[in-house]
């Protein structure tokens, strides 16, 4: 079974539009803490009461034990790189002119952590566990964003 | 069609604030609404097999695939989680799709979450709303939420000769009652007088004929039968579920009567084996974000003839003698739209929350006079197409 | 975790197939056409009327794929349901059979059709739309391509098991190639591992080639209680098994490793099933595969192996289509095309042809329990598994 | 509510909260754009409204004739038959009169929108549209409507080259 199809080659063929709205998502109780954390130059996490996990980023609730996190607690800015890739296209697919490294890193004190760029390194020489700490920018520069941090460099 | 081999009750539920505005985050207020129905099941998310997400369209909280954002605050973290979705009727559809699941024998016990966080698209939702419709043939001409429910409500009172008064008198009815509703949005003490003169959208439509938009969540726990008489000694047994979709092609449709309302409703009696709906039921909570469908809804349902359903409602004492929570029929004793708010999918499941609640005799305040046994809630939705019923026991 | 009683008091069985579209682009065909082509014909395959003996609907869809809201507004007209029970199911063509499957086993309903498709020609932002899928607080500020997300998880996976780059391209290589025997395939080429690891970088260790195209098509399914299908059809196949999970969207607080939600889907549908070892007991397997080193992944989640042997396997064959377990012997989505949230039904279709044994020069022989497994994409951790036999039961021998 | 529930919760903020920066949000907008294929159906009713010209189809078994058109017919389940030119004159079967714009935003001068049976197609098989050169005090259901076209040189293949539907004098 087929549709009848058009031969008709002047038809219109497609119809241009889009889902286009403007959005403005409130951070949420958890999300504001952490990001007002930031602009201290604080990373913060929750910590749940059962399994003792600590999340970082923060939620307020432990997504294993449905416990709610009250427990906040502050984590270190150094860890490990836990992955990373280098990325050589932009938000937009198009070519980046410089490959940029994205990373997870896994922050010390945490059951989780941040994925951000690494800073003052060459792709060839990150490897997955090498030792990294976060790069802030100056503190009257902080907005409460992910941003408030630069980049992740390694450590000695 | 085969028979119905095992029963499925709900043991608990719960609820966030209803608002314009929420602080929290879509999956922070669905950990709240899942977190209290859990609780008063008196269950931890361990004895919780399977999550059923509904939540309404994606463009209101603006993110893509909106149920798996959300999963993890409604419980679905490594466990067997979807979401199902038919518009505004999403909420009443939420609980009938988790019956399925433990109806079939897979799952005994399965939490079902609503969330709807409108405030999200800015700054105001009905931009949003716009992308219901047809992008070709009907987005181009500007369409309009309002439009489609004012020209359906015009011709619900053409072919009737229900009059804006009378309509007028259920927003009276609604706003009142959600005075004792302690999530409500929009309790008031109005009158008919105040809803015809306020301002005109998009007429007959006016604003206080129109529910708001609103941020919140909701939750009902459901288990089968030998787990529910476990956990509860009052289970309130889910003995009907309905649905139908009518045409994508409103406009091809006389917008008088809502077949799909009606189909719905007879799929869920027959399942409860209601012969005599207005006699047999004793409580009610037909979805209301506009006035009149209250009255387009209660017909459907066939609580009332086609167009009788403010028949000798002259004014507001009148629609308190007949649908007031000591009437002859309670009618959206919560305060329904039109008082709590609308957070689309949320709304729906409060309609469920509250007969579960007045079944069980929990209602407090709002609980009706005539020692309900049975209820139904029901809502409605997409391009005034989609019925889902259901129908509890007590 | 299932139930401790009833489970599968009523059997289910596949009983009619349609499928249309199957092409980098349909531009010739609205979306509601294609559906109608395919749905035709599913009705057909399982001599049913939709008017009359299908008793309800469910498509699988997700309002940005679409380009409107409320999909199932859309729907009804072209799938012969209007004015009856019809809903959207916001998940993988799997997600939708699964309900369907439980719609038909609560005694509900005996006849049900489930429908999902792909019109990515439609879209003009795709990755855009991937982005707007991401949590607003922790992962879209960001202003990452959604792929940096498949790179990141890639470069762990390949750490922590010992898989290598060159076994994902050899995965690009057996399915594309596999693609040539099947005439519904979009990317079907005699390409090799070398042209893959040759490929331009994107998110390394992601490369060009390691990534699926995308496809358009539309697939119906009809499913029926036993009583009927026995009746209306002379080789039903039979849902066997079933499962389905969700992780948070969180990709810090998950496995960068371990795909569970495959884990806790698969061990879901092998308990449904009574099926210990599958390696053994299942025939083939139709596996989500749109990043290549998805496909090593997702085999190793579902228990052909240990995490770590893929690899080892692919190269000895095992994964061929006359090996000793065919993996998307379709072409799979490198192959087919990537199909959105029909990827699981295109799938599912594939298992109950090969079953039926009218999967053509793509025929895996001897085909009687197959596996079908979706995962929903970036930057999701949500999949589902259905496990199809042509007979009732798992028969061991 | 229940009885046994002690505290709802859920922290509301003011849009002026919003404003002042009391509470702090993430501002995004999608990129979401689409090029639909219009299909057989609507690229030939596209096709002909630049033409100035309403097309339906009929469907054989059930002898309707439907538009907006589409190729199959849902109640009879298969595809329908034939084209069908419409005329361009029809009856209003329900209307109302739009305050708000597409966004919700007060308009100066409201709209009237209706829903129109056009001359041709089935009893009940209407179009939305919207209505013009009448004040809205004036519209009734069951009126009688033509459409007003764009020039055609000014047309481009969309339900807009109808500007809007004009009462008739019809005798």
């Amino acid at each position: 079974m087929s549709v009848e199809r058009s031969r008709l080659p002047e038809e219109i063929k497609h119809w241009y539009g889009d889902m286009i709205c403007d959005y403005t998502y409130t951070l949420g109780l958890a999300g504001e803490k952490f990001f007002l954390g930031l602009k201290e130059g604080k990373i913060l996490g929750t910590r749940c009461p059962r399994c003792g996990a600590v999340w970082v980023p923060p939620s307020l609730y432990c997504p294993d034990c449905f416990e709610e996190l009250t427990d906040w607690v502050e984590v270190s800015d150094e860890g490990t790189v836990f992955t990373f890739t280098v990325a050589h296209l932009g938000p937009d697919g198009r070519p980046l002119e410089e490959p940029e490294i994205y990373a997870f890193i896994l922050l010390d004190g945490a059951d989780g952590g941040i994925l951000h760029k690494l800073g003052e390194v060459r792709p060839e020489e990150v490897y997955i566990g090498m030792r990294v700490k976060a790069v802030w920018a100056p503190e009257a520069e902080r907005k409460g964003a992910i941003t408030d941090i630069r980049y992740f460099k390694p450590v000695e | 069609m085969a028979s119905i081999k095992r029963r499925v009750a709900i043991i608990g539920a719960g609820i966030t604030l209803f608002r314009r505005r929420l602080k929290e985050t879509g999956r922070e207020l669905s950990f709240y609404a899942a977190k209290m129905a859990l609780e008063q099941a008196g269950i931890t998310l361990d004895d919780v097999d399977a999550v059923v997400c509904g939540t309404a369209p994606d463009a209101f909280d603006g993110v893509h695939m909106k149920g798996e954002y959300l999963a993890d605050g409604m419980g679905g973290h490594r466990r067997p989680f979807v979401r199902v979705y038919v518009g505004g009727g999403t909420g009443v559809f939420t609980p009938i799709a988790a019956w399925w699941h433990v109806a079939s024998g897979h799952f005994d016990v399965v939490l079902a979450v609503a969330e709807e966080k409108m405030s999200s698209c800015f700054p105001h939702p009905q931009k949003a709303f716009t992308t219901i419709f047809d992008p070709i043939y009907t987005r181009p001409l500007g369409a309009n939420l309002v439009w489609i429910f004012a020209l359906e409500m015009q011709r619900y009172m053409h072919v009737h000769g229900v009059k804006k008064e009378q309509i007028a008198t259920i927003a009276v009815k609604n706003k009142r009652n959600a005075l004792d509703h302690p999530c409500a949005q929009l309790p008031a003490k109005i009158t008919v007088k105040d809803v015809l003169e306020s301002e005109v959208m998009v007429w007959p439509v006016q604003r206080l004929d129109i529910s708001p938009p609103s941020d919140g969540a909701a939750a009902v726990v459901l288990a089968a039968e030998h787990v529910a008489k476990q956990l509860t000694d009052d289970p309130v047994w889910i003995e009907g579920v309905g649905w139908c979709l009518d045409s994508t092609y409103w406009t091809n449709r006389d917008l008088y009567y809502p077949k799909y309302v009606e189909y719905a409703a007879r799929m869920a009696y027959k399942m409860a084996g209601i012969k005599n709906p207005p006699k047999e039921i004793d409580v009610a909570e037909p979805y209301d974000p506009f006035d009149y469908k209250e009255a387009h809804h209660a017909e459907g349902l066939m609580l009332a003839r086609k167009g009788e359903y403010l028949k000798d409602v002259k004014d507001e004492n009148d629609i308190f003698a007949k649908y007031g929570r000591d009437g002859d029929l309670p009618i959206c004793p919560s305060g329904g739209l039109l008082g709590v708010g609308n957070p689309i999918a949320a709304a729906g499941m409060m309609k469920v929350c509250e007969i579960f609640w007045q079944l069980r005799k929990e209602a407090g305040k709002r609980q009706v006079k005539n020692d309900p046994r049975t209820g139904v809630a029901q809502a409605w939705g997409d391009l005034m197409q989609v019925g889902t019923v259901m129908v509890m026991r007590v | 975790m299932p139930a401790e009683s009833g489970v599968m008091e009523r059997r289910v069985a596949v009983i009619g197939v349609g499928w249309s579209g199957f092409a980098p682009q349909t531009a010739d065909l609205s979306y509601k056409e294609l559906m109608f082509e395919a749905a035709v014909r599913a009705y057909e395959d399982a001599g049913v009327d939709p008017r009359r003996d299908v008793d309800s609907f469910i498509t699988c869809a997700e309002d940005y794929w679409e380009g409107f809201s409320i999909f199932d507004e859309f729907v009804p007209d072209q799938l012969g349901a209007v004015l009856k029970p019809t809903c959207t199911v916001a998940g993988d063509g799997l997600h939708g059979l699964a309900n369907a499957v439980m719609q038909i086993e609560s005694g509900l309903f005996d006849v049900v059709a489930v429908e999902a498709h792909s019109k990515a020609s439609d879209l003009l932002t795709y990755e855009g739309l991937m982005r707007f899928a991401m949590d607003p607080i922790y992962t879209r500020p960001l202003g990452w391509h959604p792929y940096a997300l498949a790179g990141l998880e890639m470069a762990r996976y390949l750490y922590d098991t010992g898989n290598t780059e060159e076994h994902c391209a050899m995965v690009v290589e057996k399915n594309r190639r596999n693609a040539l025997a099947n005439p519904m395939a979009s990317y079907a080429t005699d390409i090799t591992a070398d042209d893959v690891m040759a490929s331009r970088p994107l998110f390394e260790p992601l490369k060009e080639l390691d990534v699926a195209g995308l496809a358009d098509g539309c697939v119906v399914m009809v499913l029926a209680a036993e009583e009927v299908a026995e009746k209306l059809s002379d080789k039903p196949v039979w849902v066997l098994g079933m499962g389905w999970a969700s992780e948070t969207i969180s990709p810090e607080l998950r496995d960068w490793c371990r795909p569970v939600y495959a884990e806790v889907a698969a061990d879901m549908a092998y308990a449904m099933a009574g099926i210990k070892e599958p390696a053994k007991e299942l025939d083939l397997a139709e596996v989500d595969d749109r990043f290549s080193y998805k496909e090593l992944q997702h085999v190793e989640a579902l228990g052909f192996c240990d995490y770590g042997e893929a690899g080892k396997m692919l190269e000895d064959g095992v994964f061929d289509r006359d090996g000793d377990l065919p993996v998307n012997p379709s072409g799979g989505s490198l192959g087919v095309g990537h199909l959105l949230d029909a990827s699981g039904l295109f799938r599912a279709m594939e298992v109950v042809l090969q079953l039926r044994g009218e999967a053509g020069r793509r025929q895996v022989e001897d085909a009687r329990v197959g596996l079908a497994m979706s995962w929903r994409g970036i930057p999701t951790a949500s999949g589902a598994v259905l496990i199809f036999g042509s007979e009732k039961e798992v028969s061991r021998t | 509510m229940s009885v046994r529930i002690k505290e709802y919760r859920g922290t509301y903020y003011s849009r002026k909260d919003l404003e002042e920066g009391r509470v702090m949000a993430f501002r995004d907008r999608p990129e979401a754009r689409y090029a639909w294929a219009t299909g057989v159906a609507m690229g030939r009713f596209l096709s002909e409204l630049k033409n100035g010209r309403i097309i339906g189809r009929r469907c054989r078994s059930c002898g309707r004739v439907l538009v907006p058109p589409r190729m199959f017919c849902e109640r009879c389940f298969r595809p329908t038959d034939e084209w069908v030119y419409l005329s361009d004159t029809g009856t209003v079967l329900t209307y109302s009169v739009s305050y708000l714009g597409p966004a919700a935003e007060r308009l100066k001068e409201p709209v009237i929108i209706a829903v129109i049976q056009l001359d041709g197609a089935s009893p009940g098989i209407g179009i939305l549209h919207k209505l013009g050169e009448v004040k809205p005090e004036e519209v009734k259901i069951g009126m009688r409507v033509k459409a007003v076209w764009k020039p055609p040189e000014e047309r481009e293949g969309a339900i807009t080259d109808i500007l809007y539907f004009k009462p008739i004098e019809e005798g």
